[in-house]
């Protein structure tokens, strides 16, 4: 394989790979706050056709990023107050998100099917940005480094920081952080906003870096491999990054294999596209085997909380 | 207060210093409890002060709401002589006050910094955190590696994180609820000298027990609350652990009709060699339990909570197996391999301590409630289905025998008060004429009137020949109920006692493990309590 | 006079710039034509291939529409099981292989149109590798990728093409990384048979020679690298049949119209394509319009090299259907 | 107490409302939530699609009443709700004992799977047997898909949300694979889909001259024996206590695991059911598109019908009147098919929000303000 194929490959990974590792990310700091939103691909089609919206009409895709992001944490509200106030279940409640999500971008993108847009392409200079070798670094969207400061921020808020030791004392034990006098259900609602906009953000990057354009059900189920994610990386940030990226390769991967022809047909594409979920059980397995507490799921994921006083 | 020249223990307080706490007719109203009626009471600098009470008197939800935690319905908290609303745990915490639950406030998954970091309100950078704890940690003796994650502590060692956590706020009040219920002695020793230590430094601790000997040992005034009124207010240096206890329940106590001259039958439960392995990782094991009781006996078994109790009682349910199948029979014949409902049906019926969630479930109606247990041996059952009409039949007459107070069959299990639950729960069993009945802390939280009729249908059972495993922590309890009792200490199960020959401090020393001599109490069996001073 | 009804069922939404687009413009041009004083339409959309669309079949039968076309190939067990039970109403299915008394089939011969052009792919291309990103190996799409690769080999026989199937009609991010795929390892033309223009904007981004839309016109997404287009004009045949019911004349038929009827149409050339490759691009079409030029005339040797169709012979329109193989130069 | 919502006064003192435990669930309102959210879905609905420029009325119209009002519908409110309520009525005794299995769409295709395995390879041979080795089969492929799952809760605690739901997205693959491969009708001229299945090996119509197939009967048949197993058997006690109170459950004599083993294989094999019954009733072949989601809108039809089987029946019919109502407001109103789903969306938020109130009441507190000490 020559080295211009592999800087390709890394460039497409990377593209295919970045709205999968913003969703995930959000919903990473979701569930260390102890909720489990499904609703993840409801909250990528809403900042999805957002994002599009807002691009097309103003110009401006920085703008488009930011509508999507309150688009995503607006609709994760609707999860949010149903879960949080009134304590329904978590998942059919996310569930129910998607359902929305996918009416609601499908109503509001009516208008916008058909028309083209302009793709959020790299800000360094032309000359770093198409350069055959330094693309690898510099030729991707504005997105694709906001996802990976993103990355190192939420590792650094996660680990580093006194909110993010609220954060995730909440969601390993909701009682214990409420008798401390934490406020249960506010630091989960920030939560829940977060994973809205990042999942906002993710869907974004269809419309304004994948496939500029919008049509219904445009991120045709990439909400459910970020879940699969989270899971994947053991609710850690760092891994989630090698796990995006991974989930990317074996997505590409496979494109990149039966475009070069030859003998690839022996692993029929199915297992291919079957790998993702599979590794992810098997990472659930190994989880659970090791067992030494501070790398599995966060204690009071999916649990409803209702303070007394 | 802690910025003052450090003295060495000085027991006698200033009488006329200001009160650093001051309750003024506190109530709490819970749906259908009164928890907290009136309650006054002050607390100097520097005093320790015991909050007293049976289960359920209203002592944690006094001192919650002096942490903020829950509001009184009415009532004043006067702080430096200030009347003070406390909104919260932080607000609480910026007054000075630290609070080290019964119940911990840890996580699992988290690292002994992190745990002491999440209850602490100022932002302080994780360094100068781990050295200002180390500094407490060297200061008080606490022993424990700031980094290891909580979830491979000891009970003790927890309990550090939470002392270490209220410590670093420079606390002027420090409430400890129940604090040394899951201690080994030599904690209990260690944790004294903190608190003391604490003390002189002109910091007042509110200290809830129910071990009256730690009580006398360490602190300088008691108040006794009795149904969450304020009945007297002691120095305990000056009392008995008998008349603190009297106190306590209140006099009126209906006396126990226990039949004289009875005579117990043949062994009926044997115990031999009991081993059982701990359920979590830091749970108490047993250790070759050994005891017998014939038809008719009641035996006690003794303990502080946290010994292995509740392992006896799941192994003796056959809620967990042993082993060793033979190491429990009844009659002769090796129960120790059967489920719960093969025990029942060979006459073994059990009570755990928890009752909402365990004796009972709390969402299901008390009919549903009777199916759990009493399905076989009173033909709730016919070809798998169940016959509701039977199960009510049954609760029904529960309900009237023990004097339940419930709406009727129907009502939900989580709807009653804790007593009345209680009530149900045993007779519920108690009507099912268990030949062997096994029960623990069957008067927990129940007040007095109910605990004696409790009381009066486990001596009636006996009576009609069933052998009774009676386990408790209260030991006055053991005392009047039982004619055997033997102590539970880490486990093992000490050699049985004859109550009324054996003292309460005999059996005292023996719960925590050590022997020592005080005043004697003998109880004269079958009749009311008698003190010898 | 009562209006007739007419129902349109489409598996999408028309605006997806593709396949449901293609019959949303045809109903358009057709009630222009007939006019909206003799025709009522009813679109129905995104109706799932299965038993949800026997129940939308039957909805609209009763509601008193006269004709339905159900545009999906998976719409025809639910056709022909309601249409059964209601003779009088007239069903159209498109793509579909059966009939019957009130059930015509129709199609269009999207093979002309990619021989057309194939013939521009083979002549623009510089690197002499094309690709063909595919939904799902049914014959349809295979016969359209071996029109494709027989016409650009005929005017280059260097012309090697490279297939990539993504296993969807939809998933327009999947399509777009396909491109990528194939455009990193030497393809310079690229055209597609799934229903949308990931693919030509990843052809736009990356500045190759460039690709064709499918189904519509997809310039405005890819104003450089839209050669033409393959565009399906159902047009001509909605306003035929409209018209032959309107006149009581319908009869159960199977149509299989191409370029010569106009069902598919050849988009406008870019701007970039030299003159004499325009006019290459029309002579073949018009051979195959007048029939001196068949997409699949013989010999044609499969891409392992064995002969599948002598010289002089061809695929004929019986034998369409049962072709698994690829002709030689297509790598699959 | 949770706040419901905080309204700041003049003042600043804050309004709070609380929610306060019952000491019953209330019957009332176990009952009248489910229709108040249904009529405040109208209502909501009529008004934000009226403000969007649409028929607001109508839709609500065409989407609620038409399919109840025209008896031609019924026969497609009994086809569509037949695999809901199947797989809900499983789903249901799961969730009791406190077991979430999402992945039901799974279990579904690949019982759906099992069903037209046995099909296809009793394709030449005739007689009643086969249909009832299919439904068989179909069941034992739904437990199948749950057996890796069921071991990994019960031996190794992992969470079987996210088993359940990863093994959909293979098993839907597994179909690809299947009907793209060594099942394709060699006869279908390419086509992706299997053979059509013979007399045999489709489900009879159980009223001559409607589309009414034997799965409706069965799918009634489930429910009501479910109710009778979960309210009068000492399983369906079993179940509800293993997930109210798993350690009174043990105290009772019961062994979790085992139940939920069993209830995980019950749900399972629900789907599976339901997925045969499909593949053999409507699709009659198996293709691509046999996927339809029931399995994940099963999920809300199981919590809309507040876990009890009879109420599922009724959820069923709720949903599947959405679904031919979303049409009818389509074919006869132009509502976008978009609208359709928002309307679902907002019943579903609508009822989940109501569940509270079950438990909960609702109280206005006014917290004395707080003020500091000196
Ligand atoms: N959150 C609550 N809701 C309703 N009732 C409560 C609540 N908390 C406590 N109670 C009731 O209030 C009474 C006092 O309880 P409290 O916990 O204060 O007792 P206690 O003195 O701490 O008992 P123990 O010795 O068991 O700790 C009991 O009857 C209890 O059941
Ligand atoms: N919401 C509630 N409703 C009814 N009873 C309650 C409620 N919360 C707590 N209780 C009862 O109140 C009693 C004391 O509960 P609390 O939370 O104060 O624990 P505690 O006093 O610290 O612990 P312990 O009871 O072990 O001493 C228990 O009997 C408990 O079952
Ligand atoms: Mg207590
Ligand atoms: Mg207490």
């Amino acid at each position: 394989m020559s080295t211009d194929l592999i800087i390709a490959i890394i460039i497409t990974v990377v593209g295919a790979a970045t709205p999968l590792l913003l969703a995930a990310l959000g919903e990473l700091v979701v569930e260390k706050s102890g909720v489990l939103n499904l609703g993840v691909e409801g909250m990528m089609l809403t900042g999805a056709v957002v994002a599009f919206a807002v691009t097309y009409t103003s110009g401006n895709p920085w703008l488009g990023v930011l509508a999507s992001a309150f688009a995503g944490a607006a609709v994760s509200m609707i999860f949010g107050f149903l879960t949080l106030s009134l304590s329904s279940n978590q998942v059919a409640t996310g569930l129910a998100l998607t359902i929305f999500g996918t009416g609601f971008s499908a109503l509001f993108g009516q208008p916008f099917t058909g028309k083209p847009l302009e793709p959020f392409r790299s800000v360094f200079p032309s000359w770093l940005a198409n350069d055959p070798v330094w693309r690898v670094i510099f030729g991707y969207s504005p997105l694709v480094y906001f996802s990976l400061i993103m990355v190192a921020a939420v590792a650094w808020f996660l680990t580093r920081t006194r909110p993010g030791l609220i954060l995730r004392a909440v969601g390993e034990s909701d009682t214990s952080a409420h008798s401390i006098g934490y406020s249960v259900i506010g630091v989960r609602y920030a939560a829940v906003a977060f994973g809205g906009a990042m999942a906002g953000i993710a869907g974004s990057c269809f419309p304004l870096i994948l496939t500029p354009q919008w049509v219904e059900r445009l991120t045709a189920g990439r909400g459910w491999i970020a879940l699969a994610l989270v899971v994947f990386a053991a609710w850690r940030p760092y891994r989630l990054l090698l796990g995006a990226y991974l989930f990317g390769l074996i997505a590409t991967i496979e494109l990149y294999a039966k475009a070069a022809g030859g003998n690839f047909k022996i692993i029929p594409s199915e297992v291919w596209a079957s790998m993702p979920y599979l590794a992810t059980i098997l990472v659930l397995v190994l989880i659970s085997l090791r067992r030494n507490g501070s790398s599995s799921a966060p204690a009071c994921l999916g649990k409803p909380f209702i303070p007394t006083n | 207060m802690r910025g003052g020249p450090k003295r060495s223990w000085e027991p006698p307080l200033d009488v006329r210093a200001p009160l650093r706490l001051e309750l003024v007719g506190i109530t709490k109203q819970f749906p259908g409890v009164l928890a907290n009626d009136h309650v006054s009471f002050g607390v100097r600098p520097g005093e320790i002060h015991a909050l007293l009470g049976e289960n359920g008197a209203g002592k944690s939800t006094l001192v919650k709401m002096i942490y903020g935690i829950m509001q009184p319905n009415a009532g004043e908290i006067r702080w430096n002589g200030v009347a003070t609303v406390i909104p919260n745990p932080k607000f609480a915490r910026k007054l000075g006050i630290g609070m080290v639950f019964q119940h911990f406030s840890l996580f699992e998954a988290m690292t002994v910094l992190e745990n002491i970091a999440l209850g602490m309100d100022a932002k302080i950078p994780a360094r100068t955190l781990e050295t200002r704890v180390r500094e407490v940690m060297a200061n008080y003796d606490l022993n424990l590696d700031p980094h290891r994650i909580v979830s491979t502590l000891s009970v003790g060692e927890r309990q550090r994180i939470e002392i270490v956590r209220a410590l670093l706020l420079n606390p002027s009040l420090l409430i400890m609820d129940e604090p040394t219920s899951v201690l080994t002695p030599q904690e209990v020793e260690a944790l004294f000298l903190v608190l003391r230590k604490l003390a002189s430094e002109g910091c007042s601790i509110l200290y809830i027990s129910h071990k009256l000997h730690e009580i006398k040992a360490l602190c300088d005034t008691a108040t006794i609350l009795r149904g969450g009124k304020v009945v007297d207010t002691i120095d305990p240096k000056v009392e008995t652990s008998r008349s603190m206890a009297e106190k306590m329940i209140g006099a009126g106590l209906k006396d126990i009709v226990k039949p004289k001259g009875r005579e117990f039958g043949k062994e009926k439960l044997v115990v031999n060699r009991l081993s059982m392995a701990p359920e979590g990782q830091f749970g108490m094991a047993l250790d070759n339990v050994t005891f017998s009781v014939r038809a008719g006996e009641i035996f006690g078994i003794a303990g502080v909570a946290g010994n292995g109790q509740n392992l006896l009682l799941d192994s003796l349910s056959g809620e967990l197996i042993a082993a060793d199948p033979s190491a429990i029979t009844i009659d002769g014949a090796p129960i120790g391999a059967l489920n719960p409902n093969a025990r029942r049906k060979q006459g073994l019926c059990a009570v755990p301590e928890e009752r909402n969630g365990h004796a009972a479930v709390g969402d299901f109606s008390l009919s549903d409630n009777s199916v759990l247990t009493a399905r076989d041996r009173l033909g709730m059952v016919t070809a798998g289905l169940i016959r509701a009409g039977a199960a009510k039949t049954y609760t029904d007459d529960v309900i009237v025998s023990f004097a339940v107070k419930a709406l009727g069959p129907g009502a939900t299990a989580g709807s009653l008060s804790g007593g009345n639950l209680q009530k149900y729960i045993m007779g519920r069993e108690i009507m099912q004429k268990p030949s062997v009945f096994v029960v623990s802390q069957p008067t927990w939280g129940v007040d007095a009137g109910a605990a004696a009729a409790i009381h009066q249908a486990i001596v009636d059972l006996a009576t009609t020949g069933s052998a009774i495993v009676v386990i408790s922590q209260d030991l006055d309890e053991l005392l009047t109920l039982c004619d055997t009792l033997a102590v539970i200490n880490e486990g093992r199960l000490s050699h049985p006692l004859k109550v009324g020959e054996a003292s309460v401090e005999e059996i005292g020393l023996l719960m925590g493990g050590v022997h020592g001599t005080a005043e004697q109490v003998h109880i004269a069996p079958g009749g009311d309590i008698a003190v010898q001073a | 006079q009562e209006k007739l009804k007419v129902a349109f069922v489409l598996i999408g939404s028309p605006d997806d710039n593709g396949w449901n687009f293609g019959h949303e413009q045809g109903r358009k041009k057709m009630l222009e034509a007939i006019g909206a004083d003799k025709v009522d339409t009813t679109v129905v959309t995104n109706v799932a291939e299965g038993p949800d669309s026997e129940r939308v079949f039957r909805e609209l039968a009763q509601q008193g529409h006269k004709l339905i076309y159900a545009t999906s190939f998976g719409y025809g067990d639910y056709v022909h099981k309601v249409a059964k039970q209601f003779p009088d109403v007239k069903f159209e299915w498109a793509t579909g292989n059966a009939t019957a008394a009130n059930v015509s089939t129709y199609n269009a011969r999207f093979h002309e149109g990619r021989a057309v052009i194939g013939t521009i792919a083979g002549l623009m291309t510089k690197t002499n590798i094309g690709a063909y990103i595919g939904s799902f190996p049914i014959p349809e799409v295979r016969m359209g990728i071996n029109a494709f690769a027989i016409a650009a080999r005929k005017v280059n026989p260097e012309f090697k093409l490279k297939v990539v199937y993504v296993d969807s009609w939809f998933d327009p991010a999947k399509e777009a990384d396909a491109a990528r795929a194939l455009i990193d390892q030497g393809v310079d033309v690229i055209t597609q048979h799934t229903d949308g223009p990931a693919a030509l904007q990843v052809a736009e981004e990356r500045g190759i020679v460039g690709g064709f839309g499918q189904g519509a016109d997809m310039s405005a997404f890819a104003p450089n690298a839209h050669l033409s287009a393959i565009i399906d004009n159902w047009g001509p045949h909605y306003i035929k049949s409209v018209q032959s019911v309107l006149d009581g004349t319908w009869v159960e038929s199977s149509v299989w119209d191409g370029l010569a009827s106009g069902e598919v149409e050849i988009g406008p050339f870019n701007k970039k394509i030299p003159a004499d490759v325009v006019a290459k691009a029309e002579a073949v079409k018009a051979g195959i319009i007048d029939g001196s030029i068949h997409p699949f005339a013989g010999p044609l040797k499969d891409n392992t090299g064995a002969e599948r169709v002598a010289a002089g012979d061809v695929i004929d329109d019986g034998e369409f259907w049962a072709v698994d193989w690829y002709v030689e130069g297509v790598e699959a | 107490m949770a706040r419901l919502s905080r309204c700041i006064s003049r003042r600043g003192a804050t309004l709070q409302f609380r929610l306060e435990k019952r000491l019953q669930p209330s019957r009332f309102m176990l009952y009248a939530t489910p229709v108040a959210a249904v009529i405040l879905t109208m209502i909501v609905g009529a008004i934000v699609f009226s403000v969007l420029g649409y028929d607001g009325l109508g839709a609500v119209r065409e989407i609620f009443l038409t399919p109840l009002t025209n008896p031609y519908k019924w026969q497609d409110l009994a086809v569509k709700s037949a695999p809901l309520i199947i797989i809900a009525v499983g789903l249901a005794i799961g969730y009791r004992a406190n077991v979430w299995n999402i992945g039901a769409e799974g279990q579904y295709v690949v019982g759906g799977l099992a069903g037209t395995g046995v099909a296809l390879a009793t394709y030449d041979m005739s007689g009643p047997w086969i249909l009832p080795l299919m439904i068989l089969a179909g069941i034992l492929g739904g437990m199948a898909w749950i057996v890796v799952p069921a071991y990994l809760r019960t031996r190794l605690k992992v969470n079987e949300i996210l088993t359940t739901l990863m093994l959909t997205y293979v098993s839907i693959q597994l179909l690809n694979y299947l009907v793209a491969g060594p099942w394709k009708n060699p006869m279908g001229m390419g086509q992706l889909q299997t053979k059509l299945f013979t007399d045999y090996q489709t489900l009879p119509y159980i009223i001559p001259g409607t589309i009414v197939q034997l799965g409706t009967p069965i799918a009634i048949l489930v429910a009501l024996v479910a109710w009778f197993v979960m309210s009068r058997s000492v399983f369906g006690y079993e179940v509800r206590t293993v997930g109210a109170a798993p350690h009174a459950a043990r105290y009772g004599g019961f062994v979790a695991n085992k139940t939920i083993w069993a209830v995980m294989l019950i749900s399972g094999g629900l789907a599976g059911l339901a997925g045969v019954l499909e593949v053999a009733g409507p699709f009659g072949r198996m293709v691509p598109q046999f996927p339809t989601n029931y399995g994940f809108t099963a999920i809300i039809v199981a919590f809309l019908g507040r876990l009890h089987p009879l109420g599922i029946i009724l959820s069923g019919l709720v949903i599947s009147i959405s679904f031919v109502g979303g049409e009818v407001a389509q074919t006869t109103i132009g509502l976008p098919n978009a609208a359709v789903g928002i309307f679902q969306a907002l019943m579903l938020f609508f009822i989940l929000a109501s569940d509270i109130f079950v438990r909960y009441r609702v109280k206005r507190v006014v917290p004395q303000t707080a003020e500091s000490a000196a």
